[in-house]
């Protein structure tokens, strides 16, 4: 498997996703420059956490303008696997590979800390070695992860199955409490109608090794690298 | 000719000035002046400072670079070095909360990626006044969301500090700011300028009109005329900050560089001096060429300006393109603003015209040193006294364990760092709240451990022993978490140098660090002084701030404070004395700040680190906690926390202090003892744990288990303290959160 | 010429930041604030000096990068 | 009655916000936007019907919560 992570000016997870994919994984992995217009024969596209072009103005507001958003689309709309972590998960509602928007979190403060997210969608290439209903614990890092849509909208995720993670007490329960944000619908993550494109605000990449709290991280690459062995999934680039 | 009043107006007094004539063989003009007058200011020289922090000690086999460069670099193995230091930025986040501790964290970064090393942590050290005051609360959460702010974004993990709060703080609150960084020892670069001809750049954010005057606004006190002297306050550009910490290490590896060196305080005045003059050089800049955000700058302006984000390097002739291609690249445009010269000057010129024209020397050797006077302060006979027999009613140990951990100096600080992101780079091994930070060095089985530490109130009462207390529970905290504590940074927060009483402070202080980084074995590899602290004559406590680094070998032994399982061996290491001076206890329930602090006894203290460290790595003990703010009884409830309800049961000696036994009980639980550590170890470990213990001289003493929701203490063989873990842990948990309810960002 | 451009969330979207404000002020006293809300507001200076092409220039910059549609309006005006 | 409040940074107060923004535009081919500064809007909806009260109140709110005296100033519009 060949991970392609893009860097964006202000990018700050994307070492963090590199050491995720080489070091802990052992799978082949480039930083691709958001000018570069290649994204070098990649079977994943992962768009990482951090403050692309410093969140001014709005929270991946001026990413997705990059030259190689119009690649990452090209890969997304072929079926490629895409996974936007944090401001990546910014960044792709932004530029329309999902639907909704970031408001600021419910009591206006930036919050980083563990907390339990429930895997509802077991149907994407992110989540297919999980179990429905498994409750993982995954740190939040954002100021900005308080999800919203139109009802309408909400309506339809829930219709087609796209809410993928849920935030959830340590058993799995959706309550006020446990939403950190004020997000709609407690959601954490949500997926395409196509179902190749998930994006999240907790950060999988930081809960990948026991010593740093949780590995629970661990399982959301395992996935892709299930479903791309699996020929599940038809990546973007060999297709091509 | 130069009037007085201007030359009061930079902050120089009349024989400093005879002195610029003298240097320069002619009167200054009115640049020269300016450049003279930041140069020579506190903040730039240390002219009041200088001669006491020489006697610091600085070298030993560890210490790769010590003070004197843009922060201080030791050994960590396998060819890697820890480039460290702290900052304070006091001033500016009394005038702009959120900004000024902004700029202070964006500041020490670039001091540390200055040196070629990747930063991966940031701590800081903060004091404010009582929260019970809005004004304190207002400056408090604009300071941790402007550290919040800075950090986040640009991507360091902030994985510890400390927060303390007197009324001294209230007109001057202190904001320290520490960073550390990693880098491949033999490829450390410094802030030189050599060989003639070179190309000098500068790169990064325009020169703005901002923060003019900054170093020598640091260097004056606050008044009620200051107002007037404000220059525009500083805004922070996290986003510029991290193309330039990515652009300068891109470019450090492609060896085309001779030098560089952040423009903070003095900006280009003082890069361009400093780097000339360590490597023995003249730099010649033509201020025309500087990129200007604003119009009409002056040369004088221009050279003054203090606008953040700002580098200036020293690029290989031949290699220029190299260079500005990286720059490029990360959408920066590195602009060739002058060269290196050999004639030992800085020469600025406007549009080919020499502005100024002054030997660098003279702007740095040069500055004034001065050995101020120094006289004990009346205050200290006074407040030392303490007796306990006078003491008057004591609360009940439980409702004064309840009121010390809700008091916000002991409470729980997870409001405040939730804010900040301590994870991203997946290094922090011990997360903030922990005790020490410690974050992995990945690519080798270690782990780096770091603490901030100080208290005022101790230095008050006594600055030399507080100052070697600060130093100990630095390197204690670091050990605490199996790390071996190696080397230090100082931040030192003063009064009024000018003022005797001061200068005493500070001397003494410094005098007490030396003292116990020597006996530690922790050299000073650099600092900052802040001095001036004052608002209307009203100085802050004297606070020493230290900052101390440790290695552990193993980063996955890596201990924390919390009780690991039930039915774990509790062991108190060290001895308590029933020293109740200077206690939070007194301070927070009988409202006073009296008594000596606690003695310090420096072997047992370095003993005690030792043990401490091989049980760590031997895996016997599970968890360390020190004693400190609030004795034992606070120790032991906080190891307690975070920890699915693990209470504990124990029993601990009574001590003879005063008549009433009630204040006898009170300072067994709440004396503040120094070397002190409680540890938790598996029941089978625990007689090895107190034979390794004895045979390195420690006391050690076997206090109890855990295990139970109730913590109980007994005290002399009656218990003292009994309550449910789930109220103490509440109360502590939630104190900080319930004083900024319903505020407004 | 300069335009001057207000980006406001939606009247369906939760205001979080206006939200806090307005209970601040009413803590403080303030009750005749009945609502708050919170917007942006930006200010271009337009290499232009005509107004019906500043207008439509700082239309089309606010569709583009301004104003995020899903959640938020812009409206224009030039001075 | 309704009061708008315009908070802009003072003039000599950076804007890297605005700096960011600008440069943005000017990648994406907009080279006339010369300028951009960023600045924060505010909508109080208030329990008067009197222009000079509403003017007022506003300007206290904006002093007291609104603003930053240190680096912003403000502007109130009453509708
Ligand atoms: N308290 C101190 N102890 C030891 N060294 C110090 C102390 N304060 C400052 N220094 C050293 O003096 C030098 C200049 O410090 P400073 O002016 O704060 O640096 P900068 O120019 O980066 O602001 C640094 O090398 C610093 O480490
Ligand atoms: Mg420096």
């Amino acid at each position: 498997m060949k991970i392609a992570v893009i860097v964006f000016p202000g990018s700050n997870c994307d070492h963090d996703a590199y050491h995720a994919a080489t070091d802990v994984l052992g799978e082949s992995a480039d930083l691709v420059w958001h000018k570069d217009a290649d994204l070098k024969g990649a079977d994943v596209v992962v768009l990482p956490g951090g403050f692309a072009h410093g969140d001014y103005l709005r929270t991946g507001a001026m990413a997705r303008f990059s030259p190689i958003m119009r690649e990452v689309q090209a890969f997304a709309s072929r079926g490629g696997p895409v996974l936007g972590i944090c401001n990546g998960f910014q960044v792709m509602l932004e530029a329309g590979l999902l639907p909704g928007a970031m408001l600021r979190n419910r009591d206006l403060k930036f919050l980083c800390e563990h907390v339990h997210i429930r895997v509802e969608q077991i149907d994407t290439p992110f989540t297919a070695a999980c179990r429905r209903g498994q409750v993982l614990t995954i740190p939040i890092a954002h100021g900005e992860g308080n999800y919203f849509a139109e009802p309408d909208v909400i309506a339809r995720l829930e219709k087609n199955r796209q809410i993928v993670f849920r935030y959830t007490t340590a058993g799995g329960e959706v309550t006020e409490a446990a939403n950190p944000n004020g997000s709609a619908a407690s959601i954490a993550g949500i997926c395409n109608e196509a179902r190749n494109v998930v994006g999240l605000m907790p950060h999988p990449e930081r809960a990948c090794e026991s010593i740093l709290g949780s590995a629970d991280g661990l399982v959301i690459f395992q996935s892709v690298m299930q479903s791309l062995k699996s020929g599940a999934l038809v990546g973007g680039t060999r297709q091509a | 000719m130069i009037e007085a009043p201007v030359i009061e107006r930079h902050g120089l007094k009349p024989d400093e000035y005879d002195r610029i004539v003298s240097l320069l063989g002619r009167e200054p003009n009115l640049t020269e002046l300016g450049i003279f007058s930041v140069m020579w200011s506190e903040h730039c020289s240390y002219k009041s400072s200088r001669v006491h922090l020489k006697t610091l000690p600085t070298d030993g086999p560890q210490v790769l670079q010590g003070p004197g460069e843009n922060a201080g670099a030791i050994d960590i193995g396998d060819g890697l070095a820890a480039v460290f230091k702290i900052e304070s930025h006091n001033h500016p986040s009394f005038i702009e909360p959120y900004q000024g501790a902004a700029t202070g964290v964006g500041g020490i970064i670039r001091d540390i990626f200055t040196m070629g090393a990747r930063p991966i942590a940031l701590m800081n050290s903060l004091r404010f006044g009582s929260l019970d005051e809005p004004g304190s609360r207002r400056i408090l959460e604009g300071v941790v969301a402007g550290i919040a702010g800075y950090g986040n974004s640009i991507g360091i993990p902030t994985i510890g500090g400390e927060i303390a709060f007197e009324p001294s703080y209230a007109g001057n609150p202190l904001v320290n700011v520490f960073c550390l960084g990693t880098v491949k020892a033999s490829d450390i670069i410094k802030g030189v300028a050599s060989g003639a001809g070179n190309a000098v750049y500068y790169v990064g954010a325009k020169t703005g009109r901002d923060g003019i005057h900054g170093a020598t606004m640091a260097s004056a006190e606050f008044d009620d005329k200051s107002a007037e002297k404000r220059p525009a306050v500083q805004v922070g550009d996290p986003f510029m900050e991290k193309l330039l910490l990515e652009a300068c290490l891109e470019v450090m590896r492609t060896d085309a560089l001779i030098g560089i060196q952040d423009m903070g305080a003095a900006g280009l005045t003082c890069s361009t001096t400093e780097m000339g003059s360590r490597g023995g050089a003249g730099i010649e800049i033509d201020v025309s060429l500087v990129p200007q955000r604003e119009s009409g700058m002056t040369p004088y302006e221009t050279m003054l300006s203090e606008s953040q984000e700002r580098m200036l390097l020293v690029v290989k002739k031949g290699r220029e393109q190299e260079v500005e291609r990286v720059f490029e690249k990360w959408d920066l445009h590195a602009v060739h603003i002058g060269e290196v010269t050999a004639d030992g000057l800085l020469r600025v010129k406007n549009r080919g015209e020499v502005v100024a024209e002054i030997p660098n020397r003279a702007l740095t050797d040069e500055a004034p040193v001065y050995r101020r006077p120094m006289e004990m302060p009346a205050y200290l006979a006074e407040v030392q006294a303490l007796d306990l027999d006078a003491l008057g009613p004591v609360p009940r140990a439980e409702q004064a364990l309840l009121a010390l951990l809700a008091s916000p100096a002991i409470a729980s600080k997870r409001w405040v760092y939730r804010q900040y992101d301590h994870m991203v780079r997946t290094n922090t091994v011990n997360l903030p709240g922990l005790g020490a930070g410690v974050v992995r060095i990945k690519g080798t089985p270690r782990a780096l451990s770091m603490s901030v530490d100080g208290n005022g109130r101790y230095c008050y009462l006594d600055p030399y022993r507080g100052a070697m207390l600060a130093v100990a529970e630095a390197a204690r905290n670091v050990a605490c978490t199996g790390a071996r504590p190696l080397g230090a940074t100082n931040c030192l927060n003063f009064g009024n140098p000018e003022r005797p009483a001061i200068m005493w402070q500070f001397a003494k202080a410094v005098e007490g660090i030396g003292v116990a980084c020597r006996a530690l074995d922790v050299p000073i590899t650099g600092g900052n002084v802040s001095l001036y602290n004052e608002t209307d004559g009203n100085p802050i406590y004297p606070t020493p701030v230290i900052g101390v680094v440790g290695m552990l070998e193993h980063a996955d032994r890596v201990l924390s404070r919390r009780f690991q399982a039930a039915g774990d061996a509790v062991i108190l290491l060290g001895d308590g004395f029933g020293e109740l001076g200077g206690s939070e206890l007194l301070k927070v329930v009988c409202g006073l700040v009296r008594g000596a602090p606690p003695a310090l006894d420096l072997k047992a203290e370095r003993a005690l680190q030792e043990l401490l460290v091989t049980l760590a790595q031997s895996q016997l003990i599970r968890s360390a906690h020190d004693c400190s703010d609030g004795g034992i009884a606070v120790t032991l409830a906080e190891c307690c926390f975070d920890a699915d309800g693990t209470a504990a049961d124990v029993a601990i000696d009574g001590v003879d202090v005063a008549r009433d036994e009630r204040v006898n009980v009170a300072a067994a639980l709440f004396g503040e003892s120094a070397s002190r550590v409680v540890v938790s170890a598996a029941p089978g470990a625990a007689p090895k744990v107190l034979e390794l213990a004895a045979a390195a001289g420690v006391p050690g003493r076997l206090i109890g288990r855990t295990g139970g929701d109730v913590l109980r203490i007994a005290v002399a063989g009656r218990v003292a303290v009994e309550l449910p873990i789930h109220d103490a842990e509440d109360a502590w948990a939630t104190a900080l959160e319930r004083y900024f309810a319903r505020r407004v960002a | 010429m300069r335009a001057r451009v207000f980006v406001t969330l939606k009247p369906s979207v939760f205001d979080p930041q206006g939200r806090t404000i307005a209970d601040a002020l009413h803590s403080l006293g303030y009750s005749s604030v009945e609502d708050v809300r919170q917007g942006k507001y930006f200010e271009l200076d337009l290499a232009t000096t005509e107004a019906a092409q500043a207008r439509a220039l700082a239309s089309e910059v606010a569709d583009k990068l301004l104003a995020n549609p899903v959640i938020e309006s812009y409206r224009v005006e030039v001075e």
